[in-house]
């Protein structure tokens, strides 16, 4: 048990990893500095640094993986991923299904997502929907430290394609590179709860099951992410107003925990989705689709994203899901009664 | 391998080919099928210095290679066939042909098998020493971004890899130099790989070539870059529209003549000389098309015929027949 | 007005719009033969046959719509977007938000899509979903020759970039072209009334408007391209059960009709959506969204495709939505009674 | 243009890149803050033979380039402080600074505005004929597919484009070539396009290069590649990690200086040469970035102060000061 930061969690369950097992490699834009220990306890040969080629290294991560190796092939920022689409979307995730289930591929993606820091609309995507949309493909995106590290040994343990989301406001080191470079004149509106907590060496955190943060029957919160932490703390205001609030935290998005998002929803009647990808054929539409399918009516709302992502910061700050907006859609949820409990 | 060995090899992709073909036209394989006629020389002359350990990443053509790595014939025609006895019980199709014990893979994303081919060379050296990886593509391909990023890589990780490229100087119906800028050559040469140029349809030249390159890598002095003039037999795919058009501009190509003409006569439009150019372009597409089409003069097995002698020649030839008849057969493919 | 085949209306439409705008362009793989017409009437700078180079053709058509032309960009098979995707998602999609409206990207991306002839898993695929995730881009899908036509034209004049999609089996000339190759010995499941029709030249459908295909009180489907033949299959078999449905083709996914969706499941009270893209995550999720959002509480199910494609033909015609899914779907909503009106 | 003329266009450059500095130390600006400090005789040098109807598609580091193209300055400013009299009303940021009137793009994501600017020259000439378009991009962008391909396409199209290469030798925190295989003009030559090899801190030696490859565009002979070597003043970005680690080891690179001893000692992990190789690695490249932080040798425009002499680089330096203080002031920076 020791007291890590997001991105050091992950860092942590990678290096268990390779140390296991040495078909672990790492291999990415400048990994020799964004994983300097990594590169100096390893060696060059198990941490390759790649040109600006995100087709060819994702691509020939997907060879490797199927040539026995079980790479981490890091994407920098979630929003390349324009650049490398074909080799997940008609490579990795299309390989187990072409053959029946006989060669897999066993390749983990890792790459920053989210926005917070004013980096603008081509760098702060979330694009978990896009990718989750693709059958074949895992996507996780934890909200703390814990599960960052569980969900990473996951992912090395899993045979399958996975694609390992780290929020850059989560993961001080990504934020202070990106965002601060060294100056004490700016601040980010962090979770603490997300940036720094305890975690348990070799644990792992199933891929495809989502935890209850918090408990309350008036409504149900599904979120993930940063929208955690923005969904507890609109959910202790909403207490105080006598709106009690699940929150649920995802941390997969495909595999979707349904029955996690139906026994809640079952539940309480109301569901808000908070989710920072785009609004629409995402995530927040195949949750609505989840509990339709299962026969309940809930309420239903989403604060997500509309569209392209504001640089200035007070308009990203509108732009993205926050405790003011939860706060309003919940209260305006709460407002109508739901049927209860669900027919069919 | 001695010639006989490598015509052996060439003989029985050309009957798996065949078959194929045939089976295509009775309507029993869906989709484009893409046959490798023409590429014999290349799968047989590279395919000889591998080893068990090594490596294949393929293009939308990936019969012939796969036939003499020694892929189950049956198992691929019944894949082809769409049946559960295929080698993916006919999930994958003939432009996904796999073997994870051969490690083998093909794509009909076209540029894709480059990175492939560099992955597989990636763990090749760190799980088997002394492996190499081989990846096959077309000269359209050489203008696809992945692959080029990929010929940059090899060179940048000094990967184990051998880089295949079958010129057969079309793109579907584009002739690549068309949209093509310099030469694949001089292209992988500014990616600082080492190159070499080879007459694809020389059996003979393409293993020797082959097998240095392929040496060179095992002996971790980095990839190489092969290209392979090689011809295009049976048109892009089978049943290829501009090639029935070319073989008969008043039967399978009246529609298409009939449209372009009264396009050009159009009352409004481009000026008179673009008009004529882009009419002039599609009749010598047109003319080339038909005189390649099925071009003896440049087919690999026809030239690899008078090297072994056309008693040997013969034999294997009817030896590949058999064995790919009993693999129809037991694929089902006879009815 | 003119009796035209699903492709030729298309065609039509472009060649109006270039004789009647000199800024609309054509560039593509082989375009000189798949628009062998348009080549010989406008030539070769007007119809400009590419390199096998998606990112640097469908990018330069981002460029040179933004330089004042009017291009399409034709990708051939839209699986191969995985080839571009930056195009579409960092560059064409993002100009009208950076510039807030000042600079717009005029571009149309046409390609083919769908199955239903055998080309397996990474030749077949629908992604309307995964584009229509993307805000700033337009998708339409038309059904029949009409709208096809009438959608391009609005396309061609549209200011912002619009993604056509053309699907394979509705279109004669790019089924024979890929799957027939001038064989008797192969059939395939072609909706008569999506291959050829009735078409008005200069006639826009606007994009982001359903057409209702048929009436019926007891059930809505909502569908597009090939989906919408097979509804309506579906819908006369199921109105000889007593079932009657509404069947709703959308023609664009993006902008959603939600409107036309929601007045029609406010009336029926079912939803069914039949969407040959994947399952999760894209069209049909939206749709439950949608109802949901409007207050409404339908019955709710979906027919759409589940994972990678397969091959063979049998098991391709299981994995697509067929006439026989969708009215055992149809049946299952039917048997269950819904609230009605939708509360709220 | 002559020397004085191209010395103001490269201190106004400065004196707007030194502005940016200022306010992205005061907190008042956001996100990845790239400078093209080191590239101001790139800028003036190409820009002095572009006339009206031309186009240009910027990277990451635009703000050279549209300032010597003549954007408001103020509105660039404000645009970068995310206010609403930003050119864009704050939505853009400074990775995305536009100009539709002036046909200026840029674009974050490394290698686009390859693609973008092979689109402008298309559109150019169809629409504006007798102009040329220009994109700008790094050495690093040379590996990234979506530019190779458009190294294809303008040679292929015989686009009437100028493709630049600011080759500053870094890739963020790599080393270009230790990733790349072979030399980006060779590379360039491979796609069968015209090359130059520029000394890209000369502004004289880059204008002279420019307006022949620009003349030659706009007279339909097609495109060029010019590759022109500059300094990396600032690092890779303002607050760059490495140059402050390199710059204080004992202060900001303790951490991970401390971070990367500990791991190379680590009980498991890869064999000792191998950790050595990497350390190694690790403390050249913080060498290196030490060395070239604000390396005043290499500055372009100590360079061309003295071809214009003290008195002259002096005046037109406080003017240039003078007008960036006034936008800096309109923009609301000033506070
Ligand atoms: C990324 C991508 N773009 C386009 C296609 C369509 N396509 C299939 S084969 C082919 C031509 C390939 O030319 P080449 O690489 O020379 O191989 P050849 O067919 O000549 O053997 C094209 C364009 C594709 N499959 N993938
Ligand atoms: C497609 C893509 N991959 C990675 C990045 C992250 N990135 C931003 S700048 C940069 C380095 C670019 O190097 P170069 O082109 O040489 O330009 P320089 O920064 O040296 O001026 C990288 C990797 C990006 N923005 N886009
Ligand atoms: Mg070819
Ligand atoms: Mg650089």
């Amino acid at each position: 048990m020791a007291r890590l930061e997001f991105g050091a969690a992950i860092d942590a369950a990678v290096a268990e990893a390779m140390a296991r097992d040495p078909r672990v490699i790492v291999l990415g834009e400048d990994v020799h500095t964004l994983r300097a220990p990594l590169f100096a306890r390893f060696g060059p040969r198990r941490v390759l640094s790649a040109p600006i080629s995100e087709a060819a290294f994702v691509g020939a991560a997907v060879g490797a993986a199927m040539g026995g190796l079980r790479p981490i092939a890091e994407l920098m920022l979630v929003d390349f991923v324009g650049s490398c689409l074909d080799s997940l979307l008609n490579q990795a995730s299309k390989v187990e299904g072409f053959t029946h289930g006989d060669w897999k591929v066993p390749l983990v993606v890792r790459a920053t997502c989210g926005g917070g820091y004013g980096d603008g609309g081509q760098h702060e995507q979330a694009l978990w929907g896009l990718l989750a949309g693709i059958p074949g493909l895992s996507v996780v995106v934890p909200s703390t430290p814990a599960d960052a590290h569980g969900l990473m040994t996951a992912a090395l343990r899993h045979d399958g394609p996975v694609i390992f989301l780290e929020h850059k406001l989560l993961s001080r080191s990504w934020l202070e590179f990106l965002g601060a470079g060294g100056r004490k004149t700016v601040s980010f509106d962090v979770p603490p709860d997300g940036v720094e907590g305890e975690v348990l060496a070799g644990e792992e955190v199933p891929l495809g099951v989502a935890a209850i943060r918090r408990h309350g029957d008036g409504l149900t919160i599904v979120s993930l992410a940063v929208g955690v932490h923005r969904a507890i703390a609109a959910a202790e205001i909403l207490a105080r107003e006598g709106i009690d609030c699940d929150v649920l935290d995802l941390r997969s998005v495909r595999p979707l925990d349904r029955v996690a998002v139906v026994a809640s929803v079952a539940r309480t009647g109301r569901l808000l989705v908070v989710d920072e990808d785009y609004r629409e054929f995402g995530l927040s539409g195949e949750l609505a689709a989840a509990v339709l399918e299962a026969g309940l009516s809930p309420r239903f709302a989403r604060v997500c994203v509309d569209g392209t992502i504001p640089y200035a910061r007070h308009l990203e700050d509108l732009a993205l899901p926050s405790v003011a907006r939860i706060a309003e859609a919940a209260r305006e949820l709460a407002r109508v009664s739901p049927d209860l409990p669900g027919h069919g | 391998m001695d010639a006989a060995g490598l015509f052996r090899q060439m003989a029985r992709a050309r009957a798996f080919e065949d078959a194929t073909s045939a089976l295509w036209r009775e309507g029993r394989i869906s989709g484009e099928m893409h046959l490798g006629t023409g590429e014999e020389a290349v799968a047989a002359g590279v395919v000889a210095s591998l080893r068990p350990g090594d490596a294949v990443a393929l293009d939308h053509r990936p019969t012939p290679v796969l036939t003499v790595l020694g892929v189950d014939l049956a198992g691929m025609l019944a894949e082809m066939l769409g049946m559960e006895s295929g080698i993916h019980r006919g999930r994958a199709g003939h432009m996904h042909l796999m073997s994870r014990t051969l490690l083998a893979s093909s794509s009909g994303i076209v540029g894709s098998s480059a990175p492939l081919g560099a992955g597989f060379a990636l763990a090749g050296r760190a799980l088997r020493p002394g492996s190499v990886a081989v990846a096959f593509f077309g000269d359209g391909a050489m203008n696809q971004g992945m692959l080029l990023e990929t010929l940059n890589l090899a060179a940048a990780w000094s990967l184990p890899l051998l880089l295949v490229c079958k010129d057969n100087g079309w793109s579907i119906t584009t002739r690549t130099d068309a949209v093509t800028g310099g030469d694949p050559v001089a292209r992988a040469r500014g990616f600082g790989l080492e190159t070499v140029d080879v007459d694809g349809g020389d059996v003979g030249a393409v293993a020797e070539a082959a097998a240095d390159a392929i040496d060179r890598a095992r002996n971790g002095e980095g990839p190489s870059f092969l290209r392979a003039r090689v011809p295009r037999l049976d048109g892009h795919f089978l049943g290829d529209a501009l090639v029935r058009a070319a073989r008969s501009p008043a039967g399978d190509g009246r529609q298409l003549l009939g449209d372009v003409t009264s396009a050009a006569l159009s009352r409004t439009g481009g000026g008179l000389g673009d008009r004529a150019r882009s009419v002039v372009r599609l009749l010598d597409l047109m003319r080339r098309a038909r005189r390649e089409d099925r071009d003896t003069r440049h087919d690999p097995l026809e030239r690899a015929r008078s090297t072994v002698g056309q008693e040997v020649a013969s034999r294997l030839e009817a030896e590949a027949l058999a064995e790919v008849g009993r693999a129809v057969a037991a694929a089902g493919g006879a009815h």
